[in-house]
């Protein structure tokens, strides 16, 4: 058996699932893995965590990752897992569909938030001025009480996380997603120490598969996949429904445009590059990186 | 028994106050959630509330215990040499001001995720108070006793153990309580840099779920250990200077 | 008891228990600066018993820290036991102007205090607290607190905490002073038997013009700021003295001779 | 001029320890800049970095002068009646054993985003060293000086302020130098309640970017306004308590 | 000056300035209580000078101190000026047994701190701040601080602080304890003088018998622990008394009176 540590990005939501079901059901052990999760402070600080080899493995934004490897962190996604859940929630009876409609509206979020920094190139790409969209900035936790209060017309989200937690404060919401607005980008995946991954190449392809799998019975069987969460940490039996919602948007967002069809975890270089462009062109990353260094599909079962 | 009426009294207090502003500002429970419902949550979820709880005490315990022990060495050391004073204090005060949490990554890659981090950010934290307000004990003595100190040719040490300590007392312990109240702050920092347990860890979940019960049984919590460690320390501060002003005036005299 | 009175001549200063050559003080305050003393020359014999007389704020107490080693002269040069002085001598025992009781500590464990410091044994002491505190009046007061006793009685605690571990060198600034009349004769009685049975050497300052001429083997009468020896009156009057010592004429002219030089130098400036 | 050596020598070690660390060590750059990167980055960026950090510089000072106006009074009415000490004490040790952070939605909601919520936030944790080091102070009086004013029939206001504030100016500061350091940290921790400005606004922004050089040029700022508004209020200490036996001891009478 | 002895019948207490029935105080100390006065009868006429001498810790200060109205009593009734004592009176000028100065404020500025405190214009009263401390000798010493200052020299302070807003009832304990004899003395001239001139009530601790005589109308000799008034003795002697008092007999007669009491009570408990 082979020690791995992985650290999830977050505190558990429901798209962690799969992975304790991994755990649970055995999938990990039989890959020669003897896996542990435990839960991050957001991707900023994991990406350095994976870096440093503390962690061998990380479910991260892709985004982060991309700038830890600008910034000379030894990184390498191997397996693209979430996509395209950036979307902009509102209230249901006064409802924004469009990036059009948030023309003068306000919006809310904490300044470290992606979605948030990337919400200038989903107007940009619809024609509207940001200038004309105002915008608070709440600490992450205030976002959604802003929000609830109806202080902010909107908020950008993840529709695999905030949206289910906002239905169980028994608020009606509408959203739009950003990738059926021409802003379609990957969110998070596993990363993988880059010097690491180099030199135990087997454990990854195990890990990888094992998740695959994972994922899969997890859409067949959403019960198990939060059983299996649930036995690990009981105490999240009481967010039970919030996680089953997260998790069944999570299954809604498995795939980019550009890799429909594809089996899960398979990447495509175009779109690490429209990603780096728009981190280049609306978040401050200094340069984008030549793809090869970001990720490789090599791991991924044939 | 009767010092424990108003703290009693301030709780029913806030309970009720923050009862009725539920119901009549109509706080919405995301919010605010009711008395009612928090306490529900505390005794449902109570092993686990505990088993977190305990993580943060003795951390917070850990962490004020090393305030203690490095802090008031340090205050001696500075107290004894105006060169080490101006040599220390700027990188001290420099150590107090900016967010610890700042430096997390940095933390957790050189110390790892265990408890040395969580007793380091703690006592960072939590030191500064004791060591300042050691520092104004320490040098608070008169010429009349520096003479008498003097003229028993007491050594440093001496110096320190029957004469400037005990004239510290008061000013230390002000420096005590302030850290006290801070240490269980610093302990929820610490657990936000990197933590699978601890109070600070249920609040980061409690904020991440919207589980607005959760988040305020951990406040109630962390008030309940910050509440208890300060009085502790009230209580040992009665025990060991009822000789001073401070004492005895609280105590009170007769007077007219 | 015989007569141990004990005037010698002292030329060589290397003879003397403490030796002042050309003393001079001058502190710097925030305004002008004061000129407290300025050539002090002054020999005190191995056990012999000075006091030191001189009108408030004549530098008394600075000619004492002097001695005791507790502030630097500003020029000239203080010998104690033949060695330039740069700190208190270990076999000092002072008496300050005021009491300077430790408040976080009874009247016995404060006597206790000077046993502490210099590392003599409490247990051994035990008797000799016990003495102190009978002979000084405190007795049933062990366990008080410093602010729970009177102006003399702290006086009295402080005399006991000087005396405690026996030192060689006495040096007393107005010990007596908040003392009513009698408890003062009969504190000046017993120090004068401590004197003889121990044969220190005694420095006291004193506002008490009969006081000083009662213990002492001379009497340095200063002059007021800034501080000068004026003149030393020798007491030349047999030891024990007692209360028939007020009725020698000696001891009436040596009175009214440091009187007379007080008087001379101006009540103050 | 002297005083500055100090400073100077520290940040100069402080500097040199830093450079030497980063290339010993080869500790990654994302984790540590080297010094000179901060440096340009702290002069590309200067307006920007300045206006951000004017930002925080007031909310800083406004958070401070409030715990000054609101501390010390509140110090005095504790002083003044035990009723009131043991009434309001246990609230206020409360206000200190959560992080304020714990309660942003909460703080939003009702204060908004504007400067209120910052002043509160940076109040609520600048205030208690104030406080308590204040309540040590105006109790330090013993009973001789207790005695004096009773006989000149001082009022109350006249006993704070001929007798107790001078009697406590040393403790008081003790508190206002751990008050004001902690005063920025407030003032970032209230940033991050919500803000979109401010030194605090950027640590979250160069946290989230993983923008290392640009998170320790703020860190820098901050140690710079902690560093400054420390030493201010040692001067104001220096000017108005010359006669205290700390300072006094400090500036050194000749002694053996 | 005309004689202006002001001995009087005072069958009414509230003729009197002040008026003690019954009066005890017992200290609850940690330990076991002290009794430090019982049944104390004594009333002070209006204008009287009272002087009181007794053993260290014989209550003495705590008799003052109830007299004040700094602490209450435990049995029996303090009055002054026809009231009931339930705090400091508004003309009361108080010496402490300790000087007791702010060490933040300059000599000039603690004496002016009575006018502060009692809103009496400093400038109006600045003359009269020159006046005292040239009378008290500490010029050239208005700015000095506390600390700068010689023990002596801050007891006069003090005393220039109790006396500055012209009190009509001095309440001094050991006033010129810390001063040599010939500023005392001098101090002795003055104070009797400032009595004189202003009518003012006075009641004065000392350890000296002589001062005792020579300044008051009646001196009170008390008893040791439990603190009793053992005897009233009255000085039935001239005004203005000058040092032709000394030679005086009756003075003699009344100083060999207050000793023999005061030894008669024992030297200490
Ligand atoms: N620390 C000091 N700083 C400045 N001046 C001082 C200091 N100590 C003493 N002096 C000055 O030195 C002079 C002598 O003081 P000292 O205390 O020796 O007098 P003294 O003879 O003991 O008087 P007293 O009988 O009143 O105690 C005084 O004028 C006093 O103001
Ligand atoms: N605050 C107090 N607590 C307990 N006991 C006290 C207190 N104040 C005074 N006493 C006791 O009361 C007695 C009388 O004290 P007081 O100060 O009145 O004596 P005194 O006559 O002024 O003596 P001295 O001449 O030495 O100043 C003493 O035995 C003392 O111990
Ligand atoms: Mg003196
Ligand atoms: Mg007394």
């Amino acid at each position: 058996q082979t020690k791995l540590n992985f650290r999830l990005d977050w505190t558990i939501y429901g798209s962690h699932a799969p992975f304790y079901l991994a755990l649970e059901s055995g999938l990990y052990e039989k890959a020669g893995l003897d896996v542990s999760i435990s839960e991050g402070q957001g991707s900023a600080t994991v990406t350095k965590l994976v870096a440093q080899g503390g962690d061998q493995a990380g479910f991260i934004d892709f985004g982060s990752m991309v700038r830890g490897v600008e910034q000379g962190m030894p990184l390498i996604g191997v397996m693209r897992v979430i996509s395209g859940v950036m979307c902009v929630i509102s209230h249901e009876d006064v409802a924004i569909r469009t990036p059009q409609e948030l023309d003068g509206k306000v919006v809310a979020y904490a300044p470290s938030e992606s979605t948030g920094q990337i919400m200038p190139a989903l107007l940009a790409a619809n024609g509207v001025d940001p200038a004309k969209v105002s915008v608070l900035t709440p600490a992450t936790g205030a976002k959604n009480a802003v929000f609830l209060q109806r202080r902010a017309d909107a908020i950008p989200a993840n529709t695999n996380v905030q949206i289910a937690q906002l239905e169980a404060q028994g608020a009606k919401v509408s959203y739009f997603k950003y990738s059926d607005f021409g802003v379609d980008i990957m969110n998070n995946g596993i990363v993988f120490n880059a010097d690491y991954a180099k030199a135990n190449p087997e454990v990854v392809r195990g890990f990888v598969a094992a998740t695959q799998t994972a994922f899969e019975m997890a859409r067949k069987d959403p019960k198990s996949a939060l059983d299996a969460l649930v036995k690990r940490l009981p105490q999240q039996e009481r967010n039970r429904t919030i996680l089953a919602r997260q998790l069944e948007l999570t299954f809604d967002a498995l795939e980019t445009k550009a890799t429909h069809g594809k089996p899960l975890g398979h990447m495509e270089a175009s779109d690490w590059e429209s990603m780096q462009a728009l981190l280049v062109k609306y978040t401050g990353l200094p340069r984008a990186v030549p793809v090869e260094t970001l990720y490789t599909n090599e791991y991924l079962p044939k | 028994m009767r010092n424990a009426i108003y703290p009693a009294l301030t709780a029913v207090i806030l309970v009720g106050a923050w009862y009725l502003a539920v119901l009549f500002f109509e706080v919405p429970r995301y919010l605010l959630p009711l008395p009612g419902e928090v306490v529900t949550r505390l005794i449902e979820d109570r092993d686990f509330l505990l088993r977190h709880g305990w993580v943060t005490t003795y951390e917070t315990l850990g962490g004020f215990a090393l305030s203690i022990v490095i802090g008031i060495p340090l205050a001696l050391l500075i107290v004894s040499s105006s060169t080490i004073d101006r040599a220390l204090m700027p990188w001290i005060v420099l150590s107090q001001t900016f967010p610890k949490i700042a430096l997390a990554p940095l933390i957790v890659v050189w110390f790892g995720l265990g408890l040395v981090p969580k007793l380091i950010v703690t006592f960072l934290v939590a030191f500064f108070p004791i060591l300042i307000s050691t520092i104004v004990g320490l040098r608070s003595m008169e010429r009349d006793m520096d003479e008498l100190r003097l003229s028993m040719r007491a050594s440093v040490w001496q110096t320190f153990w029957y004469f400037r300590l005990p004239l510290a007392l008061p000013s230390l312990f002000a420096g005590l309580k302030v850290s006290v109240a801070f240490a269980a702050v610093g302990a929820v920092i610490a657990e936000w840099v990197g933590a699978n347990e601890g109070l600070g860890y249920l609040l980061l979940t409690a904020n991440a779920n919207l589980d607005t019960p959760l988040l305020f049984a951990v406040l109630v919590l962390l008030m309940v250990l910050g509440m208890v460690l300060y009085h502790a320390i009230e209580m040992l501060e009665r025990l060991l200077i009822p000789w001073h002003a401070t004492i005895r005036l609280k105590t009170g005299q007769p007077s007219f | 008891m015989t007569d141990v009175c004990l005037r010698r001549p002292l030329q060589r200063p290397s003879d003397a228990a403490i030796a002042l050559t050309g003393v001079g003080k001058t502190f710097l305050p925030s305004g002008s600066e004061v000129v407290a003393l300025t050539d002090i020359d002054l020999t005190v014999g191995d056990g012999e018993f000075v006091a030191i007389v001189g009108s408030s704020g004549c530098g008394k107490s600075t000619l004492l820290r002097l001695i005791a080693g507790l502030m630097p002269v500003s020029t000239g040069r203080v010998e104690v036991k033949g060695h330039r002085v740069s700190g208190p001598d270990p076999g000092v025992g002072i008496v300050f102007q005021t009491p300077v009781l430790l408040p976080w500590r009874t009247v016995r464990r404060n006597i206790e205090l000077q046993l502490d410091v210099r590392r003599l044994g409490r247990s051994q002491h035990g008797k000799e607290v016990d003495r102190l505190i009978a002979l000084t009046g405190l007795a049933g007061f062990e366990n008080s607190m410093p602010y729970e006793l009177s102006g003399g009685m702290q006086q009295r605690v402080a005399l006991c905490r000087a005396l405690i571990h026996n030192p060689d060198l006495l040096l007393m600034d107005e010990p007596f002073g908040a003392l009513d009349a009698l408890t003062r004769e009969q504190m000046n009685a017993e120090l004068q038997r401590i004197w003889m049975e121990t044969r220190k050497t005694v420095v006291f300052i004193t506002h008490s013009i009969m006081e000083a001429a009662f213990l002492a083997d001379r009497v340095v009468v200063m002059t007021p700021r800034p501080g000068k020896i004026r003149e030393i009156v020798p007491i030349d009057l047999p030891r024990p003295r007692t209360f028939e010592t007020f009725r020698n004429p000696v001891f009436h002219e040596a009175c009214d001779r440091i009187r007379s030089l007080m008087s001379a130098s101006g009540l103050m400036e």
